[in-house]
């Protein structure tokens, strides 16, 4: 039984579970090279303050604008800042909207997916039918109108676009309950006796976990995503805070002084985050279940 | 002369299991109003066969080697667009599902125009419509029906509609490719009645593929037999039917119930068709052929003239 | 079942979705933050002034009659008045709407000819080079947030190269005025159309060339899921029979591929479109904003600066109205399409 | 089956979950860690900027001034930014411990950049709070005295006190940018930061200006409400008044030119002013301009009373007891005490005639912007220019297009040069430099990003035009302590560098300013200069006295 192995061994079993994800094709591929990429960078925001050159908010630490040089890598912005070091410590803010998001949706979404879709009726088609309306809405007008009533800041930022997120773990939820209820082992299960809350926590729970994250991944990839935007329209953190997302919104402004770099490497950042984890999104629901594709 | 010659035709799929031998240097050529019964169980290769004709093997399978001669082109060797021309202009091809061989979202009206159009450019919409019609009405099908979409058909009338396209553009070859083992036997029977009629009235070239020998029986002037890839019996259809000599045609012919014959004793055959990934040595068949000796089990039978009729069995080699 | 009864069904659907849609958004701004009034002043203000300033938003009443002012308001097409001017939300958003749509139609084009285009490709030389790289090109597609690539283009082809401006519709004082004799007056507010009926090539041009890169901009950003899908429902459909029925008939490949396999695989492409609509609107927002391209997204981020809740509000509905309207459209379109729902 | 592969699934899932919440709880721990905690006793400011660029590069001067701040090491700034709308309303509302905020002269006189500041009913409209009696007296006397002499005395003191209470902080002059194309003439930038269109002539070949701008009428065009730069400019152009500031000129007193006025005396008690006006002049309704219509404009902008309105502002109500039409072409001002920069008054927009007609005068009711009527919406005439278009959206405007108006008295003379005027509105300083650089504009006007300008200034294929510009400086929230202690004003005053933020955020294409009459003004000594520029040491010992640190 799932739920009888203990935990310990998950890790060991974790461990050539990575290597045999190479085994498993191009699917396989993307998780391995998603999930590098996503490391990767999440350790470089943690020891960015050890390895950063300068203070990223220092005022002046190099010259104004100047191109990537010797002594600044990534060249150096409008008010003479490191774009090294703000490159480093730039993804702290993404890394905790993304990761509070996916949070709260998962805390949120699982029990109401799985309640409304495993008691089903009518709970399940009204809940059904509210999920439809706001996954129907274009999500970052959404998470605008939110973040918009709640002012700046990194939970308010979290919390609207967790709200926008929140639908897609229902619907997929949902739909392998609807499925898993259905199988011989499940009713067999119903018909020893099994109370239904024992059923759902030992045999649908498990099942569905893949799906979920699944799922989350590919959130963590929209939150990173909508999270730039948000800052983009100006419902970001003040200056004081280094962010990609705010690089990218102010270095609009020196567009027209030629100065790529100040733009470029912040963007490559984002993009290269919110690859790493569609990779992983996308291996994983191909892996796991190939409907998602449709 | 030969409409059709193939010479030694080899189709070769690409499997993870490494390559098989679908076709294995089958050789047959067709006269020219001549009718060839294609028989054999399912997975012996004769719609590969038939197909390769058309070169359509769908991948992964590919031509490996051998010779097909249609008149005078080279059907292996010429060029796609030449290919292009044959298909549909000199042989037509009905498949063995009608259900799903009609694009789903084109009129009926509309698959005539736009084969008649890409083949006999300048034909005028409404000719290729009237030409259309006119071969749905001598195949039985109310010509106003050309405006209807495919699923407003049933079964038979689909292949109605499929045998219409084969013959719309009065092709010199007709390949019907197991085109009734998706239909029910009233309609089944319908459809042999009218290809018959169609041979006799329009002097058909037929390839009949089909699993079925009594419809081999009543139509073909000649039956090849095929096992495994290869061609294990081919002869005139009497000769054949009236003393089959290879062990497999032989046990082929008396799994058929035969309504005439009383009390006959229905055989099977024993085993199953070898698996082609690694088939056995020598005779393909002497796993399953009661006759087998020691010889079938290490040296290939060749195929060979046999009074009338040729045979690719050992039985027969007088060496 | 019948496609009218169908259509009837589905319309029948969508207004329940609209109104939790609706109400979704009322109770964000009503009661997510507490009092969109207070909070316009930044709970700065004094009491009796802002009394006032509610009285003239209608904010003053008891939430359910504000509820049913709201939506008895939409149903008439009007979506409030903005804090800023207290002028009626509708107009600003009726004015503006036309540039959003134009830049969403021609990021469309974009989106699917090369979603589709390279989708075909990558599925004709299926596991090649050629379909891999098109297919890294498709999710890389998703990575890329759509103001970072508009930001990119700008660099390129507008402050490199000079080959297009970089941002807004059209040339100042260039405004297309369509169709006019006499006193009659006809304009879309599309400016590709309207310099065609005022007949005036020059702005045609012109309106074309302020289009492009903000429409390609948003276009490739969307078009990775119509390469994924294109891809996968062209390697569905090629195995179908009727395929190789059509090859066998001689058909061209052009044909073939374009008219059987893709003709077949276009239905689920149609819908995806139908929900990728929302995520076009999103991506405009964010497009007008970088290219200064004054339709509803600029808008709306004007009034966010604002601190304009009301017409935030006002431009949320109408985007969500808007939505479910063009999913339903799709949906019917779908229908009419696909013959083998006709009975 | 699937349901196999979904158990081994979870093995690995459970896995990858975990290790990824690691992660997770790795990313946020790290990052909390490395926060360094505020150090005990240190001076905390929550400082504010405005961050929809209503002023030139507030984001970025607000990183200098926390960055400098923060070196005496007894300072930690917060940064709070808040768009332009809100940023206003704190302001009434006295929320901001810490801000910048900026000027531009309504009139060219030293009284504009002290009465409004430092006079404790002056300044109230800051909010800030600075109250002193010997101050105001200063004020009163500087600004009802003609005796250049004693003036420079007077404001000598005054800028003394200002240093020693340093109720607000000067930082910087800007510079006033125009960008056109090369073959546009004409601009003039000048003391009075006015912008003349009548005098600039379109590219080559053209009849029309193309003029692009950030800016964005913030009221409305009634000279008894606008308060605002742009509301100046457009009534500049599209309204006239009895005397202008001769353009280019240095704003003396004897650079004033006839506008409806076509000459003026004063009473050697300086308490009245006579004008003898055009005559034959029209509005473009055809009615004749008459004194009546010059009572009538003073007599409505005052009996108005906008609260923001510089009327109020500038206390016209305690100065002019009364306008008086003796005759049909002549109007008599009687002032209640004299006052030197009266001439400049009345070259102010606040000071412009209006249209009877388009302007009734109903107590708190401004003439406001109507959706679709241009005409309506402004009540300036007899200006060079008529408003034929005004699109705003949501109280921010979109697009204005203005004709010649064929009543102005100049057309004689030639002027205005360009007979249309299309005025673009920019939602910010990229969309504005962007269209400028990609031709789509003939002329861009305020504001560009000091980046911007220099790149501009090394392309050929535009010309950059340069003039005085606003003055910013710090206030300081005396009802917040501790900067009801002008010790600590001081501190701050001390601690900020000056050179180094004109040279860091305006690429040194602005000045340093030490007294909140700009450089070059009469009557201007750098008071704050004896506080010394980024003056760690006094800054750091004058915290310590207050017990920081």
């Amino acid at each position: 039984m799932e739920n009888e192995r203990p935990r310990g061994r998950i890790l060991v079993q974790f461990l050539p579970s990575l290597t045999g994800l190479t085994r498993r094709g191009l699917a396989g591929w993307a998780i391995l090279i998603g999930f590098v990429i996503v490391a990767a960078m999440a350790i470089m925001t943690i020891i960015s303050p050890w390895i950063s050159p300068y203070n990223p908010i220092g005022i002046n630490v190099g010259p104004i604008l100047s191109p990537p040089s010797r002594a600044y890598p990534l060249g150096t912005n409008h008010l003479g800042q490191d774009m090294l070091s703000r490159v480093y410590s730039g993804g702290t803010v993404m890394f905790e909207v993304a990761i509070l998001s996916v949070i709260v949706c998962i805390v949120i979404g699982v029990p109401i997916g799985l309640f409304a879709s495993y008691t089903g009726g009518y709970t399940d088609k009204a809940t059904s039918l509210v999920m439809d309306s706001i996954y129907a809405f274009p999500g970052l007008v959404l998470a605008i109108a939110i973040a918009a009533m709640l002012g700046p800041g990194v939970v308010n930022m979290a919390l609207s676009i967790a709200v926008v997120y929140v639908p897609s773990y229902f619907r997929i939820i949902r739909s392998q309950v609807l499925t898993i209820k259905e199988l011989p082992y499940v009713e067999a299960a119903h018909m020893m006796g099994a109370n239904s809350r024992n059923t759902l926590f030992s045999y649908i729970l498990p099942n569905v976990i893949p799906s979920i994250v699944a799922v989350a991944t590919i959130n963590f990839a929209d939150a990173i995503l909508t999270s730039a935007g948000l800052t983009f329209v100006g419902l970001g953190l003040p200056v004081s805070t280094p962010d990609w997302g705010w690089d990218l919104t102010y270095g609009r402004r020196l567009l027209t002084s030629g100065a790529w770099w100040v733009i470029a490497f912040p963007g490559l950042m984002v993009v290269l985050l919110a690859l790493g984890f569609t990779l992983m999104g996308e291996g994983l629901s191909e892996l796991f279940n190939p409907r998602l594709q449709k | 002369m030969a409409l059709l010659d193939i010479e030694s035709l080899v189709v070769e799929y690409h499997t993870t299991k490494g390559r098989t031998k679908a076709v294995d240097r089958v050789s047959l050529s067709m006269e020219k109003g001549h009718t060839l019964g294609l028989v054999g169980e399912s997975g012996c290769g004769k719609s590969t066969l038939g197909l390769s004709t058309l070169r359509l093997v769908p991948p992964p399978g590919k031509i490996a080697s051998g010779k097909i001669t249609l008149g005078e082109t080279d059907v292996i060797n010429c060029s796609d667009e030449e290919m292009r021309r044959i298909r549909g202009k000199q042989i037509g091809y009905i498949f063995q599902d009608p259900m799903t061989s009609l694009n789903p979202v084109k009129k009926i009206g509309a698959h005539f125009v736009e084969m008649i159009h890409t083949h006999e450019p300048g034909v005028s919409d409404q000719d290729a419509l009237k030409r259309g019609k006119d071969v749905l009405e001598r195949l039985g099908i109310l010509p106003e029906r050309i405006d209807d979409f495919p699923h407003q058909f049933s079964g038979g009338m689909r292949q109605r509609v499929m045998i219409g396209l084969a013959l719309a553009l009065g092709p010199d070859l007709l390949i019907a490719d197991e085109p009734t083992t998706s239909l029910d036997v009233i309609v089944e029977a319908q459809i042999i009645e009218l290809l018959k009629e169609l041979k006799k009235s329009l002097k058909l070239t037929l390839i009949l593929i089909t699993h079925n020998i009594g419809i081999v029986a009543e139509t073909a002037d000649r039956v090849a037999v095929m096992y495994a890839g290869r061609l294990a019996e081919l002869g005139e259809t009497d000769d054949l039917f009236e003393k089959p000599m290879h062990p497999y045609t032989q046990a082929l012919l008396n799994s058929v119930p035969n309504i005439t014959k009383k009390g006959q004793v229905l055989s099977w055959i024993p085993g199953a068709p070898p698996d082609l990934a690694e088939p056995p040595p020598g005779c393909l068949y002497h796993p399953r052929c009661p006759h087998a000796f020691d010889r079938c089990t290490k040296e290939e039978p060749p195929l060979m003239k046999h009074n009338g009729t040729y045979v690719a069995c050992h039985l027969y080699d007088k060496r | 079942m019948s496609l009218r009864s169908y259509v009837i069904t589905r319309i029948l659907l969508t207004i329940p979705m609209i109104i939790l849609l609706l109400t979704f958004v009322f109770l964000i701004v009503r009661i997510l933050p507490g009092d969109p009034a207070s909070l316009h002043f930044e709970k700065q203000v004094d009491p009796q002034l802002l009394q006032q300033f509610k009285h003239q938003l209608g904010l003053d009443k008891p939430i359910p009659v504000q509820f049913v002012d709201y939506l008895v308001g939409l149903f008439r097409g009007d979506f409030g008045k903005s804090m800023q001017d207290f002028s009626p939300v509708s107009q600003q958003i009726f004015s503006a709407f036309p540039a959003t749509l134009e830049l969403a139609i021609w990021a469309t084009m974009w989106m699917m000819s090369i979603g589709i285009v390279l989708g075909v490709q990558a599925s004709r030389h299926y596991n090649s080079a050629q379909d891999h790289s098109i297919r890294v090109f498709g999710t890389a597609s998703y990575a890329i947030p759509v103001f970072f690539l508009g930001e990119v283009m700008i660099m390129i082809f507008a402050i490199y190269l000079h080959w297009f401006p970089a941002g807004d519709r059209i040339y100042p004082g260039m405004t297309p005025v369509g169709l006019t004799f006499g006193d009659f007056h006809f304009a879309t507010g599309l400016f590709v159309i309207d310099s065609i009926l005022e007949g005036n090539v020059q702005k045609l041009l012109m309106s074309i060339r302020y289009l492009l890169l903000p429409s390609l901009t948003l276009g490739l950003v969307l078009c990775g899921i119509f390469i994924r899908l294109t891809r996968g429902n062209m390697l569905e459909t090629s195995q179908l029979d009727f395929v190789t029925a059509a090859r066998a008939r001689g058909l061209r490949e052009r044909t073939v591929v374009y008219g059987y396999a893709l003709r077949n695989a276009f239905l689920p492409i149609l819908t995806m479109m139908g929900l990728q609509f929302a995520a076009l609107l999103a991506g405009a927002v964010l497009t007008e904003t970088t290219f200064s391209w004054p339709g509803l997204g600029r808008f709306l981020v004007d009034r966010i600066s604002f601190r304009d809740y009301t017409a935030i509000q006002g431009v949320v509905v109408f985007f969500g109205i808007l939505v479910a309207v063009v999913s339903l459209a799709v949906d019917i379109l779908y229908a009419y399409l696909d013959p083998r729902i006709r009975f | 089956m699937k349901l196999k592969l979904n158990k081994k699934a979870i093995t690995r899932m459970q896995g990858i979950l975990i290790v990824v919440i690691l992660v997770v709880i790795a990313v946020v721990g790290g990052y909390y860690i490395t926060l360094p905690p505020p150090k005990k006793g240190k001076l905390v400011i929550d400082w504010w900027y405005e961050s929809s660029g209503h002023y030139p590069q507030s984001a970025d001067q607000a990183a200098v001034y926390k960055s400098q701040l923060e070196k005496t090491g007894l300072i930690t700034v917060n940064l709070h930014g808040a768009d332009w709308p809100s940023y206003k309303k704190n302001r009434d509302a006295h929320s901001m411990q810490a801000f910048v905020y900026g000027w531009y002269p309504d009139y060219i006189d030293p009284d504009d950049y002290i009465q409004p500041f430092l006079d404790s009913v002056g300044g109230g409209w800051l909010g800030a709070g600075y109250n002193n009696t010997e101050m105001d007296s200063l004020i009163a006397q500087a600004r009802s005295n003609f005796d250049p002499t004693q003036r420079a005395q007077l404001y000598a003191k005054i800028q003394d006190i200002m240093v020693k209470d340093a109720p607000l902080i000067p930082v910087f002059q800007g510079y006033g940018w125009a960008v056109t194309k090369p073959d546009v003439t004409g601009v003039s930038l000048d003391v009075t930061q006015n912008m003349y269109f009548w005098l600039i002539t379109p590219p080559a070949g053209k009849d029309t200006l193309i003029f692009g701008t950030t800016d964005s009428i913030e009221t409305s065009l009634d000279p008894a409400e606008l308060w605002d730069y742009f509301g100046a400019e457009m009534t500049l152009n599209l309204g006239a008044a009895l005397v202008y500031i001769k353009p280019g000129s240095s704003a003396g007193p004897n650079d004033f030119i006839p506008g409806l006025a076509t000459k003026w005396s004063v009473s050697p008690d300086g308490l009245t002013y006579t004008f003898d006006l055009k005559e034959g002049l029209k509005f473009s309704d055809g009615a004749p301009f008459t004194a009546a219509t010059v009572k009538y404009s003073f007599d409505r902008n005052l009996a108005l009373a906008m609260p923001d309105g510089p009327q109020l502002g500038l206390g016209y109500g305690d100065l002019i007891a009364s306008v008086a039409a003796p005759s049909d072409y002549q109007v008599v001002f009687t002032l209640k005490h004299p006052f030197a920069p009266f001439m400049a008054l009345m070259a102010f927009s606040g000071s412009f005639i209006v249209n009877p007609k388009r302007a009734p005068n109903t107590p708190g009711q401004a003439v406001e912007w109507k959706d679709g009527d241009s005409t309506a919406s402004n009540p300036n005439d007899l200006g060079p220019y008529l408003l034929t278009e005004w699109t705003r959206k949501g109280g921010k405007d979109y697009e204005m297009k203005l004709d010649v108006n064929p009543n102005y008295w100049g057309i004689a003379d030639g002027y205005p040069k360009a007979k249309h005027i299309i005025m673009k509105f920019y939602s910010d300083a990229t969309a504005l430099a962007l269209a400028m650089k990609s031709g789509d504009i003939d002329m861009a006007y305020r504001q560009l990003a000091s980046s911007d300008i220099k790149s501009m200034q090394s392309d050929p294929s535009l010309k950059v035009w340069k003039g005085p510009g606003l003055i910013q400086y710090v206030v300081l929230q005396e009802r917040m302590p501790p900067f009801d202690n002008p010790k600590a004003r001081q501190a701050i005053a001390a601690a900020l560098d000056r050179k180094e933020l004109v040279n860091t955020v305006f690429l040194g294409n602005a000045s340093p300013l030490y007294s909140m009459i700009p450089n070059g003004m009469a009557f201007q000594t750098d008071g704050f200069k004896t506080l010394g520029d980024g003056n760690t040491t006094l800054s750091v010992s004058l915290l310590q006295e207050l017990g920081y640190g």
